[in-house]
């Protein structure tokens, strides 16, 4: 484990967000400010070093295990600010998802092996889940892995693994027991990517982008060892993983940095004073500041210490739909300079086009919309099925 | 922390106390008595309000009111527009609170009703008018009284301060027009009337009875959301219960979130108005976010509440036609939702929204 | 059967628009032009004896039978000038219903006795198919009708039962037997209104007016001669009836005449001028000048004598829906003045919140728009069930 | 009914003749092929389209043309739509059916591209210009134009009249933006660069591409559509089709109404434009009109086929993604929905929707 860093869980809460405010503003590279795109690990790893040699990399890890032991509270300060000043999000699946899991339901070898090569930056995670027939319907995944002595063997297909190219290490679902119904028999495995038999291709995405990955496994060979928690109940354990990700989902920031491009680019097309152009923008900005409002009322039951429920996923639904919204009039707006393919007039604060795409998947991606929906029709308004 | 508890306390007896005036299995026998006759609302009714301390809840304790805050009378105001309760208690309230202590008593103890008389054009939230008062003597022309002809008196503004001007005063002429609700409208003409002068401005009462009137809209659309729910999960068709069809559950959560994205809305538009320190106008920014959310959604949830139910909902028999009627009145009341977004954009500072 | 009327179907479409549009402007009753509201049998029946009188009353009946005869094309120029003058539609059920079924599926003595009533307005019909637990799903009718050695015995209750107060014989959908599928074991039944056990019960609607009624039957005897078509065999002969209506509930009437109160409101409101107000009005005007192109490119296949199949539930659809956002409009325009009861100021033209609430039902009634865009899917789209 | 019958010959053959360019199944090889070079479109598919008698399809049988109307044209221009087609047809027939006859063999033939060049600003369907035509030289700057790197000549307009300008005359400049379909817009800027004076008006032309355009718009939804209900009826999830899902069901049917409607309105467009005896403000309010609702439903269309497809749908390598790109593209070419509809406002007079 590395040196304990500096305990700001006493701090209250305006000298804390003080303290990452400065931290931030001293340290983040400028250069990185608001990325138009996701950033591959050779573009933001000293980001990603800054924040470890700084103890700041896992605020949700408990001190012990060499993470900041932050309250939901301060962990939603600190996202927050993170937003505020255009953090690029890091190669933060090992932060944001293996740890936990490891933390939770690893062995004490586990936890010593793969928790500090996180904090590191030794190893850098991505996820496993998603396949071609198993994308909304998660749980009919077919990847499978067959014990063979002290191995499991696996042969399938992942898809959507964000930023695989950048990975040394995938965390996996797969399925262990096909006799099992649906959402039983699948185990959660850790699997080195240099592994024999793996094969990445990335995917180019509409805004031609190479965020996304398809990743293949012919016999792929990994210890026994690498199991987390019982085999057959990756299920459950991949399901409560989820939980802080659907309020992450639901932040405002994608739609207000979108928002924000609204009135340079009305400017630059003489349209600002337009009163139906301003009619939709003010429209579009309530819609908006009453995501803030709805936001904050989950964050506050975050910070009250109550755990988030499936009506959260109605932040998902509001911003995602919005996000497009937003995209929707930047390209209305700019005419045919909307469907250019890359920033208007070489200025990267007028982007419609690659915006409009970007919001596309926004979506689909975290469970798509009509899953939510279905989720909190049937679990909040307790529909029949 | 003690301030917080005392304010959940204060709510919590809110709540319970309106139990004694709307049903609360939403029983509407007494709504539908009194609609579409005049005036429409019920004296009896109105003095157990002033009982309660409702009609004083704005009134410092030291002027014989209950002394309550913003967010308690925003708590009542859900309250009662869930019952789709017809009293005029928003405007009889907020105009108590205007009043000098000589007329208080009996208007705290509900025996005397002022209603506030400020609007002269339609869908306007302006305060200044052509009305005036010169030699305590008023003349002018006031519409858009909510159950008017319930009053006994009428705060009224005009160019030169407010008046206070008694309905059975000479010059004083009041004509109403039926509104959808049951209730009505009135015009009051004033010829000459006599009128004393009021000491206060009206401009903050037109602010808080916005936002409470955003909150009586939000107490209907969660009960006509939840009526639907109801029948969603009640009502057979094809062998199956409607609301196991996808588009209907998929409708049912794009409404919930209306109601989500209004009560965030309407209580950080109270959290503000209690923040006296902050500018005037950033609370009133806040207040026209409530209500435009609050007018829009209303509209959006009892008209998909009539489609949801079929047939049913298209009768004035069936409960649910009476949440649209009232929302109907009460989106257009101080300003739609069009009004302020438009006033919003006025107020707010683009910087604000960072 | 009445003498013979003049023989229009050899003019040619010019001629012919041209000899109805005259005899309309010079006969029709000024004061029911535009009518706020379906009319009641008291209102409306001189305009039913001008028809009738003139042999113009049953366009799409055969000439044998009294009718003129037309075309489908015919038929529409027709439709079409009725609703331009703004003609108020009559208590029509006896002849868009009753009478095609029994020129189809009665017999001789039926046809010599129901369709010379229909045609001299001795009767008025009423459509009894709607059951309180039967709307959407028409197919789960519950009212019976039960041997009973030369009568059926009738018990149950029928809704929505249009103008009843108005008619003396209603034609019934009845479960005959009960022990067969659900489209099965329907029968078509003619009952006088006045026959013992009948009682009527006007609903007043969310517009307070009473244009629908619910029918009780209770122990109701008629004759077995009164059975239309075979016994158990009614389903398949109501869902033929239905062809015609579905244009009709697509025409661009309703939808036209609220739009043409947009412009004096707005003007009243003093928003005319308004850019915002123009920029939803001329959207709204262009739904409405598509809704007329796909509504004309519907009749013209009616002209060519197409038989217009399910995807002419798209024309509902739309013009229901539309209807809706015109009215939508209206409400918010008029401010305070949106939410009175009776027309403003007394100008039966500027009725806001009247047709705001005549709106919502168009969507419901006339197989809901639910169940339309299930039809589409399946029957025209071809989506899998 | 003999041209009528004439006319669906025509409609038939045009059909048939754009299969030989337009692969029937959607096979976008040859435009993957294409995107994103310059200058983006193929010159031997392009003298085919010429040995076809595309080029000159509105140029007149008795100047070398095919002589066909706009009907054609428009039909034409669904079928290209349909493919993806990068040829920049429409806007080198239209400029085609200008040129006097000295310069119309090798256009014809398909050797020499001349391309229109008369827009400005963007989304603008002004004609008038800065630009100027003065004793034989074009000084002006022209933006927008639809792959204009693979012209050999440009018809401009200036305020003096057309002129043709060839690419490499000297003071000729040429810049090129790309485009998410794949092609690019190129920006012609011209300093005393010597032009033939032509003597036609492009206003017609730009009216014809608009509307044609609308039916490209026309045809690549109903494809896009088409390749949507495939996948809807294909893709199995939760252990059935998902084309099964009320609410997918319900969102397919809200684009096939938006589809029908466009056919609708463009059918009718094309009605009015080929009445030459209707006033030209009408023909181009119903141009407008199509237009319009082409560029909206066809966005329409293409998100939501995006959507329905779910992750697969955000891949560049699938290909639904590249009918959406080529709707942003001509969504907003020759004036977007929002300019259409405030020409339609300013050219349709009120009494002609009775």
């Amino acid at each position: 484990m590395p040196a304990p860093h500096e305990d700001l869980t006493g701090l209250d809460d305006v000298r804390f967000r003080r303290t990452v405010r400065d931290w931030i503003e001293a340290n983040y590279p400028p250069e990185l400010r608001n990325p138009p795109k996701r950033l591959h690990w050779a573009e933001n790893k000293v980001w990603y070093y800054k924040l470890s040699a700084q103890g700041w990399l896992c605020p949700g890890w408990p001190r012990a295990f060499g993470g900041m032991g932050l309250s939901a509270a301060q962990q939603l300060i600190m996202l927050e600010e993170l937003e505020r000043h255009g953090c690029a999000r890091t190669n933060d699946h090992g932060i944001v998802m293996v740890g936990p899991l490891l933390i939770q339901h690893g062995t004490k070898a586990q936890q010593d092996y793969f928790l500090p090569r996180i904090l590191s930056g030794e190893h850098i995670w991505c996820q496993g889940y998603s396949e071609p027939n198993a994308g909304s319907d998660l749980a009919a995944l077919r990847t499978e892995a067959v014990e063979d002595g002290e191995f499991y063997v696996i042969n399938g297909q992942k898809t959507w693994t964000t930023l695989a190219q950048d990975a040394n290490w995938i965390f996996l679902l797969v399925r262990t027991d096909k006799t099992a119904k649906k959402q039983e028999g699948i185990s959660f495995l850790l699997v080195p990517m240099d592994s024999p038999g793996i094969t990445v291709r990335p995917i180019v995405t509409l805004d031609l982008h190479d965020e996304f990955c398809e990743t293949f496994f012919d016999n792929v060979r990994v210890p026994k060892a690498n199991l987390v928690g019982a085999a057959n109940k990756g299920w459950s354990m991949a399901k409560a993983l989820l939980g802080f990700e659907r309020i992450y989902l639901g932040s405002p920031k994608l739609s207000a940095s979108a928002f924000a491009r609204l009135r340079p680019l009305a400017e630059r097309m003489g349209v600002w004073e337009d009163a139906r152009f301003q009619d939709r923008y003010t429209a579009l900005r309530l819609d908006l500041a009453d995501l803030r409002a709805l936001y904050q009322s989950f964050a506050d039951r975050l910070r009250r210490g109550e755990t988030l429920g499936p009506d959260v996923s109605m932040l998902k639904i509001w911003q995602t739909e919005l996000f497009q919204r937003i995209t929707d009039l930047l390209v209305e707006t700019a005419g045919e300079h909307g469907a250019e393919l890359e920033p208007m007039e070489g200025n990267r604060a007028l982007n419609p086009a690659g915006l409009f795409l970007q919001a596309r998947p926004a979506t689909i991606y975290g469970g798509s919309n009509e899953i939510q929906r279905n989720i909190i029709a049937r679990n909040v308004l307790d529909l029949p099925g | 922390m003690e301030l917080a508890e005392e304010r959940a306390e204060n709510l919590r007896l809110i709540r319970d106390s309106a139990a004694a005036i709307v049903p609360a299995q939403g029983d509407t026998r007494r709504i539908r008595a009194l609609r579409f006759n005049e005036p429409g609302f019920d004296r009896t009714v109105w003095r157990q309000m002033a009982e309660l301390g409702w009609i004083g809840l704005r009134v410092p304790e030291a002027a014989g009111g209950s002394g309550l805050g913003i967010a308690e009378f925003c708590t009542l105001a859900e309250m009662l527009g869930a019952g789709l309760t017809p009293e005029p208690l928003t405007e009889a309230a907020l105009a108590a609170a205007l009043l000098p202590a000589e007329h208080a008593a009996p208007v705290l103890s509900g025996t005397r009703i002022v209603l506030p008389a400020w609007q002269e054009a339609p869908n306007s939230l302006d305060a200044a008018c052509a009305s005036r008062l010169i030699g305590g003597r008023v003349t002018g022309r006031k519409s858009f009284i909510p159950m008017g002809a319930g009053a006994d008196a009428f705060l009224v503004t005009t160019a030169d301060g407010l008046a206070l001007v008694a309905a059975d005063a000479p010059g004083v002429g009041l004509a109403t027009t039926k509104t959808q609700d049951g209730g009505h409208y009135a015009t009051l003409t004033m010829t000459e009337a006599p009128g004393q002068p009021i000491d206060a401005s009206m401009a903050p009462l037109i602010e808080e009875a916005a936002l409470a009137t955003a909150y009586s809209l939000l107490g209907l659309m969660e009960r006509a959301f939840a009526i639907t729910l109801d029948y969603l999960k009640t009502r057979v068709q094809f062998g199956r219960k409607i609301g196991s069809f996808q588009a209907l559950q998929h409708r049912a959560v794009d409404l919930r979130i209306q109601i989500a994205l209004s009560r965030a809305s309407l209580d950080a538009a109270v959290a503000c108005a209690e923040q006296t320190d902050m500018p005037w106008a950033a609370r009133r920014a806040a207040i026209s976010q409530a209500k435009a959310r609050a007018s829009d959604a209303a509209m959006t949830v009892t008209r998909a509440a009539i489609q949801l139910h079929g047939g049913i909902g298209y009768t004035d028999e069936y409960e649910i036609g009476l949440y649209l009627r009232k929302a109907m009145v009460l989106a257009a009341r101080y300003g739609n939702a069009a009004l302020h977004r438009d006033r919003f954009r006025a107020l707010a500072p683009e910087d604000d929204d960072v």
